[in-house]
């Protein structure tokens, strides 16, 4: 079994993320937060194999807590859940040690193969999460 | 010689700078755009995100679960009807929400279209405004400026308009003025139509109070909105 | 006196020129950023408006049909499921496709994600791209710098990539290589994705050429444009 941590806000989310990836057959959640300042003492209690963080959570957003979570648990694979991409999203989690950057509402067998692939060294970036980033550069009103 | 010097660079500086205006233009018009496109992502992905990933996952689930636990698929059907429901009316609003002119903006205009009317305008209590600032309030204040002088260029022959913005403890008054009424209105009695009416329901829906009509030399259109907004 | 005059005059001129291209700017980003927002509303109305009411039906008729008939009720399930998805993927679009890229912001976004995805980047013949500037390539030429970084980081353990701009007469050649192949495709043939079967298609269209797959120690992505554009 695959043991994953799972750290999102919005319980509803969290609760049919947690049902789906059950149903995958190979993954076990084994830790659930709704909080960023929550992930690494629950990491380093459960020792999953991989995390998947949303990024807009209290306590912390999830690409720092990459950050802090890669440092202190480095075997743990991190993949970020998201909507939407923003500018230097997927900079900064690359930059973090996140190796993976995914859509929340991907299909739950997307979300399974993805985790099997990051566990086994593949890093997997959403195509569309991809294409926001690149297109959209910097805020270019910052730039001035 | 040093004189004419200066001068020519006074000129190539202001052919520059011309043309500097030029191009200018462009690029902030593409930075602007850009900077309220991305403000705006920002809104849809805390408004939007959460609710269409909700009901992805959610729908999926209830697919899965419709064999082996019918009555728990049910559950999260009903929840996809309600999110649904509450994102169709967020987004509603959200959208009006962009598409309504701020008070500032509307007073802009307002300025604009008195002046190549002829019409003097003047504007009091600006500072007021400022100071108050109530976004639960601008769309209404929006309305009664664009109303109100809509209707003193339709309805009257005024010289001078003037829009007041006035706090009177936890009341917000507006008022907007002008001379030159074009007929006595029979009676004092203000003819019907839309403008007025739909506006006044409005107010009173607020909590606030109404008053429009003929004063000694023309027509005068008072507002009272309450401070807490609604 | 004539001259110092006529300096006065350029002075005065050019600092009223500074002036108007300061409120210009107001202006026109205010302007640029209100028809932004209207457009987007628009879209957004259309498009959000639309998936949501259909997610709210369709969520309501799967509830009452979930009794009698499950059948038709996982149908509209899988329905909801889809629209939710679909609707998304629109948004996202929308929100970043309002402004298509320019290439060099292309190159300078693409060098950054190499960079910090711990891959070294060269770029070689950025001068004959300078030179050759054909507007009417520039999309589809950010596109596959696009694709092609995005399946580098995707798909390879790349330690370098490269990428690179060549005219040879009337073509422009665009390649992107990178090392680090993960698994070697099955009799070098490579597995179906959309990414590269869009571009292939319009860079035929477009009357090119276009070659992508493994090559000894990684991959390689070649397209030839015809730099008559279209
Ligand atoms: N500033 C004004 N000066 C003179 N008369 C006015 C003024 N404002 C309103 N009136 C009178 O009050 C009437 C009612 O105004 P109201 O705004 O309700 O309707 P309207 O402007 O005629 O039509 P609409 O429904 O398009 O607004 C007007 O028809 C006009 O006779
Ligand atoms: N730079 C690369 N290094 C290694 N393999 C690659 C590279 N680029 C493409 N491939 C292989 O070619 C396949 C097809 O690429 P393509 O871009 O068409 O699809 P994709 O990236 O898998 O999906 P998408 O439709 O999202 O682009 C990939 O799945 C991958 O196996
Ligand atoms: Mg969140
Ligand atoms: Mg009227
Ligand atoms: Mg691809």
């Amino acid at each position: 079994m695959i043991r994953v941590l799972l750290a999102e806000d919005q319980a509803m989310v969290r609760g049919a993320l947690v049902a789906l990836l059950s149903l995958a057959g190979d993954i076990e959640v084994v830790a659930e937060v709704g909080r960023g300042d929550e992930v690494v003492p629950a990491a380093l209690e459960a020792r999953p194999d991989v995390a998947l963080l949303d990024i807009e959570m209290p306590g912390g957003d999830g690409l720092t807590v990459a950050a802090a979570l890669h440092r202190q648990l480095p075997e743990c694979r991190i993949l970020i859940l998201t909507t939407f991409g923003r500018p230097g999203y997927l900079k900064q989690a690359l930059a973090n040690g996140v190796v993976g950057f995914l859509l929340k509402d991907a299909p739950s067998a997307q979300l399974a193969t993805a985790i099997r692939r990051a566990l086994a060294g593949e890093r997997i970036v959403d195509p569309s999460l991809a294409m926001a980033a690149l297109s959209e550069g910097d805020n270019p009103l910052t730039e001035r | 010689i040093a004189v004419i010097g200066a001068l020519i660079a006074a000129v190539g500086h202001f052919v520059r700078t011309s043309q500097r205006l030029r191009s200018a233009r462009v690029e902030i018009a593409r930075l602007a755009a850009t900077a309220e496109r991305l403000r705006i992502a920002r809104d849809l992905h805390d408004l939007l995100g959460h609710s269409l990933s909700l009901i992805a996952l959610k729908s999926e689930l209830a697919g899965r679960l419709l064999d082996q636990a019918p009555e728990r698929a049910a559950r999260e059907i009903r929840d996809i009807e309600q999110v649904a429901r509450f994102t169709l009316q967020e987004v509603r609003e959200a959208v009006s929400a962009y598409r309504r002119p701020a008070l500032l903006d509307e007073l802009r205009a307002a300025r604009e279209l008195l002046e190549v009317a002829g019409v003097r305008y003047r504007l009091e209590g600006e500072r007021t405004l400022e100071a108050v600032a109530v976004p639960a309030l601008e769309v209404v204040c929006s309305w009664i400026v664009r109303e109100g002088v809509t209707n003193v260029i339709r309805h009257s022959r005024a010289r001078e308009c003037c829009i007041r913005f006035r706090q009177e403890g936890r009341l917000l008054w507006i008022t907007i003025s002008n001379d030159g009424l074009v007929r006595p209105a029979q009676g004092g009695e203000v003819a019907a139509g839309n403008g007025l009416r739909g506006l006044a329901e409005r107010v009173l829906e607020l909590g606030g109070q109404f008053e429009a009509g003929p004063v000694a030399d023309g027509f005068r259109l008072e507002v009272a909105l309450p401070l807490t907004g609604r």
